[in-house]
C-alpha cells in the first residue's frame, strides 16, 4: 500500500489501484464520529442505512443554532434565514441530480415518495390501468402499488427475473400494453445489488409513452444522477442511505407531471388559498409539501449530497463495487455457501456494493449474530422484498453492503470471520 | 451594503408607499395573490396609438413592500414598448429568484430599492406579486396586438 | 424581583410571582444554543415553532454518533442499540401522554398525522357521512378533511365562533346528527390562542357514540395532557412546537380505532407479509408507520417531553398565559389596536400564551418587519387560517406568542416597541 | 452479566438447538410468524386424562433463538396445569416486553437462558415467537375444556 496516499489522497479515483482507494477509505472513516466512539467497527450495513459524517451532523445543528425558525412565512430575519437555507438545500439538490429546484419536492423518504406518487398519480388512473413493476422490488414500491391497485381497481404486472437475479427485459416487451400507464422499477436491487438498465427501460417506455418511476434509494450513493441525461419521469431516494439524515428524502418529478397530478397531503404550505368549502393548491413543488417540513434535515441531505460530490461520487460506487466482488471471490468456495444475485461476469450492468448471501445449515439470524462478535454488523432477513426472497427460494439471508468507509482490510476480515463461521456453527 | 444605503432604498420605499402615483381603482381585471398573507394586486396596463405605454395603474391592498414595488413598476413602464417593458419586467423576476445578479436592478429605476429585499426569500414575493401581475397583462397585450 | 429565584429556581410554579417565574425563563434561555447566537434576540413565534435546548440536539446527536443504525430488523448490538432507542422514546412519549406505547405513532407532525387519519379512518366511511370542524381549525385540519370529501363524498359542518373567538357550543347541539362520524377540532387555537372546551365536546360527542379528534399541535407545549382523563379517540401534535426537532410527530389512537382503521402508507416495517399479489399488514403501531422512520428525531421528541416534564410543564402554560394577558394589558390602549380573540374575563377556559393583533393603517408584514429591527420574531399573516382571518375580517395579523424562554422584561420590552411603531408607522 | 454466565446462557441455548427434544413434523395448526425474518414456529400441546399437560412439540423453521426457546418452552409445559402453563407464558412474554424483570425468568427453568436476549429488542421477537404460539393453543384448550 501506498503510504502517501494516506495522507495526500482525500477523494477516490478510478485511476486508483483498490488499495490506494482503501487508504481513501480509510481517510474518510475519521470524519465519522460514530467510528471515534467504535474504532473497530466494521459497519458493513449501509443498504439499511449509512452513518452520517461530522458535516452532516455539522450542519443540520447549524440551522438549530443559528437559524431555527419556520419557513415560508416568517418576516423576520432569522426566519428569512432558515427560509433561505431550506431553499438552498432544495436547489443543492435539484442541482445534485440535474433538476429545476421545482422538480424537487421534500419527502421523509424513498417510501413517502412512493406513497405520495402511489396517491397523487394514483388519482389520474382509472379502473383496468395497469402498472408495471419488477419482482425485485423493495415492499416500498410494491405495497403502495397494491393498495392502490385494491383502491381504484388497478392491474399490477411484475417483469420477472431470471435465476441469476438479472431482469427478463424480455418479457417487458410482453407486459407493455396499451392499459400501461406507469413502469414503477428499482434503479439497484437492495437484495442482489443488480443495477437495472434502466437505461433501455426508459427508451422503451417513452417510446409507447409511458412514463416511469425509478426507486434510487440504492442507486444514489453509488452512482451521480442527472434527470435530464436518464430521463426519469419521477426519482425518489432517502437521506438517511446517502449519508444524509434520517426523516428526509426527495421526490423528482418532470414539471409537467408534477403540475397535472393533484396534491397528496392537505394542510399549511400547500394550499394558495382555502375557503370553509374548499382550496386552491400551491404552485409546484409547495403543493405537495403540506405541514411544516423537516428544515434541518434538507439542510442535512443537501450537506451529504455536496459531501459525495467532493469525494468523487463515480468512482466511489466503482470502489464499493470492486470491495463486493472481492469479498465474493474470497469466500464463493466456502462450503454450502451461497450468493444471491449475478455472478461475476453477468452481461447486464454492474453489482452495486451489496452482497447477499445464505449458508447451508446456518440461519442468517445466527450468522449475523456471530459475525457481531467480531465487530461486523450484516444484516439478516428478507430485507423487506418478501417476494423476490420468495422467487429466490430463500427464508432470510445475511447482507454484507459497503459505504465510503470500508476498505480492503475489512474485506479481508470479514471473509475470514465467514470461514470461522463455518466452521464453528 | 451599508446603512447609509439601505435608508435610502427604504426612504424610497416609503416614499411610493406613502404617497403612490399610480394607485387608482381598478376593476375587470383579475387580482394576483400572495397566498401566504392574502395580499393582492391588480395592474392594468393601457398602450398609447404609438403602441408605447401610455399608462400604467394598479389596485390592491398590502405591505409596503408590495404596494410601492406596484407603484414603482408602474412609473417605470410607462412610455416603453411592449416588449421593453417585458424584458424590464422578466428581468427584476430574475433577479428575485436569484438568477439574475441584483446589480442588474441598477437598470430598472426606483426598483434599485429592492436590493435588499432580494436577499429575502419571504419577504420577495411582497415585492413580486405586483409584477406577475404585470406580466399577465403584457402577455394578454401581446396576444391582442 | 427575587435574586434568589435567579439561581435556585429552576422550575416554573403556580405559587411563583409572574417576576420569580420570569427569572427561571431567564435561567431556562441560558439552555438554549440559538439564545448563545443571539442574546438580545426576543424570541416570540413559538406558535409557528419553539427553539430547541441542548439537551434535544444532544440527545438527537448522541443517536448519531453512539446508535445509529436503522431500526427493527438489525441483528447486530447497534442495531439493537438503535431500536431500542427509538421503541424508548416511543414509551417516553405514551407516558407522557397517559397512553400505551402501542397506541402511539410517529409521524412528520401534526400534519401528516391528520392526513394518515384523514385516510385511514377516511376510508371506513361512506357518501353522505358527516364530519364535523370548527371555524377556528388551522389549514392541517381542514385541507385534508375537504380532500377526503371530494374523494368519498363526506359533508363536512362546522362549529361556528362567537365574535369573541369562541366556540358556539349550542351550535354543536344542531350539527350532531345520525350521520356524523367524527369530531375533528383543535385544542387550543392557533391564532386567537382559545383554549377550547374540549372536555364538553367530547362528553357530548361520546354521549352520541361519535369519535373525536383533537389537534394538540399548540395544546402539548402548554399543558400536560393526559389521554385517558381527557378520553379524545385521537390526538395529534407536532414535535417541534414544543422544544423538540423538526420532523418528528404523534398520532395517539385507541387501541380499538387503531386496530380497525386500514393503514395509510405502504412500505417497509408495516407489513407483516407481503406476496406479489398482496400483503398483510403488521400490528400496531408499525402499521402506520412505512419505511425508515426518524429515528434521531424520535430521540429528540423524547427528550423534548421529558425537558417539558421537568420544569413544571402546567406551570409553565399559566405563566406563558400571564405574559399575554399582561402584554394585552400593556398594549390595548394604543390606538387603532385591535387584540383578535377572547378579551380578558371571558367566561371559556383561558387563553393561551397567543396574542394576535391588528394595527389600524399598518400592515402586518410592516409592523413585523419593524419590530424585527428591535430584535423581536413576532409572525404576520393568516397563520395558516384562512377560514378563520376571513371570519374575523381580518386579511393578516401580527402574532406574539411565548415559549417557556420569555421573561417580563421581553413583555415590557414588546409592548414599548408597538407604542412606538404606533408612532413611527 | 458476566461472560461466565453469558456462556453458560449460549451453552444451554446451543444445546436446546442443536439437540432439540420436542421437535417433529406437526400438522393442522397454524403458524405463527416473525415477520422481520420469515421464521415460523407451530406448537401442539395434547392433555393427559389428569387434566395436566402430557405432551407438548413444536415443528418450524428458524434462527438458534426461536428455536431452541421452542423446545425450552416444551420442556417447561409438560406436567403442568392450564393454568400454571398459561402463567408461565404470560411471564415470560412480559419480561420480554420489559413488564416484569428479567430476574424473574429464574422461575422458568433453562427459559433463564434468554435473560440476555430480553434486552435485545430485536431478537426477543425470535424467543417470543413459539411462547404466542403456545398461548394461542393454551386458549383454544382452555376454551374447550
Ligand atoms: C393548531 C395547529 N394545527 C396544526 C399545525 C400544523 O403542524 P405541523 O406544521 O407541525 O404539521 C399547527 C402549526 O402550524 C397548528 O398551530
Ligand atoms: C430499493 C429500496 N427502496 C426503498 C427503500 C425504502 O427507503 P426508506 O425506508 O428510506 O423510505 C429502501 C430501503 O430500505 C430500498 O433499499
Amino acid at each position: 500500500m501506498n503510504a502517501l496516499a494516506d495522507i495526500n489522497q482525500k477523494t477516490f479515483s478510478l485511476d486508483f489501484s483498490v488499495e490506494e482507494n482503501s487508504s481513501v477509505a480509510r481517510f474518510i472513516k475519521k470524519q465519522y464520529p460514530l467510528f471515534d466512539q467504535y474504532p473497530h467497527l466494521v459497519y458493513v450495513d449501509n443498504a439499511a442505512t449509512s452513518q452520517k459524517p461530522r458535516s452532516v451532523l455539522d450542519a443540520e445543528q447549524g440551522l438549530y443554532t443559528r437559524a431555527c425558525a419556520n419557513v415560508h412565512r416568517a418576516i423576520y430575519n432569522l426566519g428569512e434565514a432558515a427560509t433561505g437555507l431550506y431553499e438552498e438545500s432544495r436547489k443543492t439538490l435539484a442541482h445534485f441530480i440535474g433538476a429545476a429546484p421545482e422538480e424537487c419536492v421534500f419527502t421523509r423518504g424513498t417510501t413517502e415518495a412512493i406513497n405520495l406518487l402511489a396517491h397523487s398519480f394514483g388519482e389520474t388512473l382509472s379502473a383496468g390501468d395497469e402498472i408495471i413493476l419488477t419482482e425485485m422490488e423493495h415492499h416500498a414500491n410494491l405495497v403502495p402499488w397494491q393498495q392502490l391497485a385494491l383502491r381504484r381497481g388497478i392491474k399490477l404486472k411484475f417483469i420477472p427475473i431470471t435465476d441469476e437475479g438479472l431482469l427478463n427485459l424480455e418479457a417487458l416487451h410482453q407486459l407493455i400494453g396499451k392499459r400501461t400507464r406507469l413502469i414503477a422499477m428499482t434503479m439497484v436491487s437492495n437484495v442482489l445489488g443488480t443495477r437495472n438498465p434502466v437505461e433501455t427501460v426508459i427508451t422503451l417506455a417513452h417510446e409507447a409513452g409511458i412514463p416511469v418511476l425509478l426507486d434510487a434509494a440504492q442507486a444514489i450513493p453509488a452512482e451521480p444522477l442527472n434527470v435530464r441525461s436518464l430521463d426519469p419521469d419521477f426519482l425518489a431516494f432517502s437521506g438517511h442511505k446517502m449519508y444524509g439524515p434520517f426523516g428526509i428524502g426527495l421526490l423528482y418529478g418532470k414539471r409537467k407531471w408534477l403540475e397535472m397530478i393533484p396534491p397528496f397531503m392537505g394542510g399549511g404550505d400547500m394550499i394558495s388559498e382555502v375557503r370553509l368549502e374548499g382550496f386552491t393548491p400551491n404552485e409546484i413543488p409547495y403543493k405537495f409539501e403540506a405541514g411544516t417540513p423537516p428544515v434541518a434535515q434538507a439542510v442535512g441531505i443537501a450537506e451529504a449530497a455536496r459531501w459525495l460530490e467532493g469525494l468523487g461520487h463515480e468512482d466511489l460506487g466503482r470502489y464499493e463495487s470492486e470491495l463486493a466482488q472481492l469479498l465474493i471471490n474470497e469466500i464463493k468456495d466456502i462450503p454450502g455457501i451461497r450468493i444471491l444475485g449475478s455472478q461475476p461476469g453477468a452481461p447486464q450492468g454492474r453489482r452495486a456494493g451489496i452482497v447477499a448471501l445464505t449458508m447451508e445449515g446456518v440461519h442468517a439470524h445466527d450468522l449475523a449474530a456471530y459475525l457481531d462478535r467480531y465487530g461486523i454488523t450484516v444484516r439478516a432477513g428478507h430485507h423487506c422484498a418478501h417476494p423476490l426472497a420468495q422467487r429466490l427460494g430463500v427464508v432470510s439471508s445475511a447482507r454484507v453492503s459497503f459505504g465510503a468507509y470500508n476498505t480492503l482490510e475489512e474485506v479481508h476480515y470479514i471473509a475470514d470471520m465467514l470461514h470461522k463461521a463455518r466452521k464453528e456453527l | 451594503m451599508s446603512d447609509t444605503f439601505d435608508s435610502l432604498y427604504e426612504e424610497i420605499i416609503r416614499d411610493h408607499y406613502k404617497n403612490p402615483q399610480h394607485k387608482r381603482p381598478l376593476d375587470s381585471i383579475p387580482f394576483v395573490q400572495n397566498p401566504s398573507c392574502g395580499d393582492k394586486v391588480r395592474v392594468s396596463i393601457s398602450l398609447g396609438p404609438d403602441g408605447k405605454i401610455a399608462e400604467t395603474a394598479f389596485d390592491g391592498s398590502g405591505c409596503s413592500i408590495s404596494m410601492s414595488s406596484a407603484d414603482v413598476l408602474a412609473e417605470l413602464l410607462e412610455g416603453k414598448t411592449l416588449a421593453e417593458a417585458k424584458e424590464m419586467v422578466h428581468l427584476f423576476l430574475a433577479v428575485l429568484r436569484g438568477e439574475r445578479d441584483v446589480a442588474e436592478l441598477d437598470k430598472l429605476g426606483d426598483a434599485m430599492a429592492f436590493k435588499g429585499v432580494a436577499r429575502l426569500p419571504v419577504r420577495l414575493k411582497c415585492a413580486a406579486l405586483s409584477w406577475r401581475a404585470a406580466l399577465e397583462q403584457l402577455e394578454k397585450l401581446t396576444g391582442e396586438t
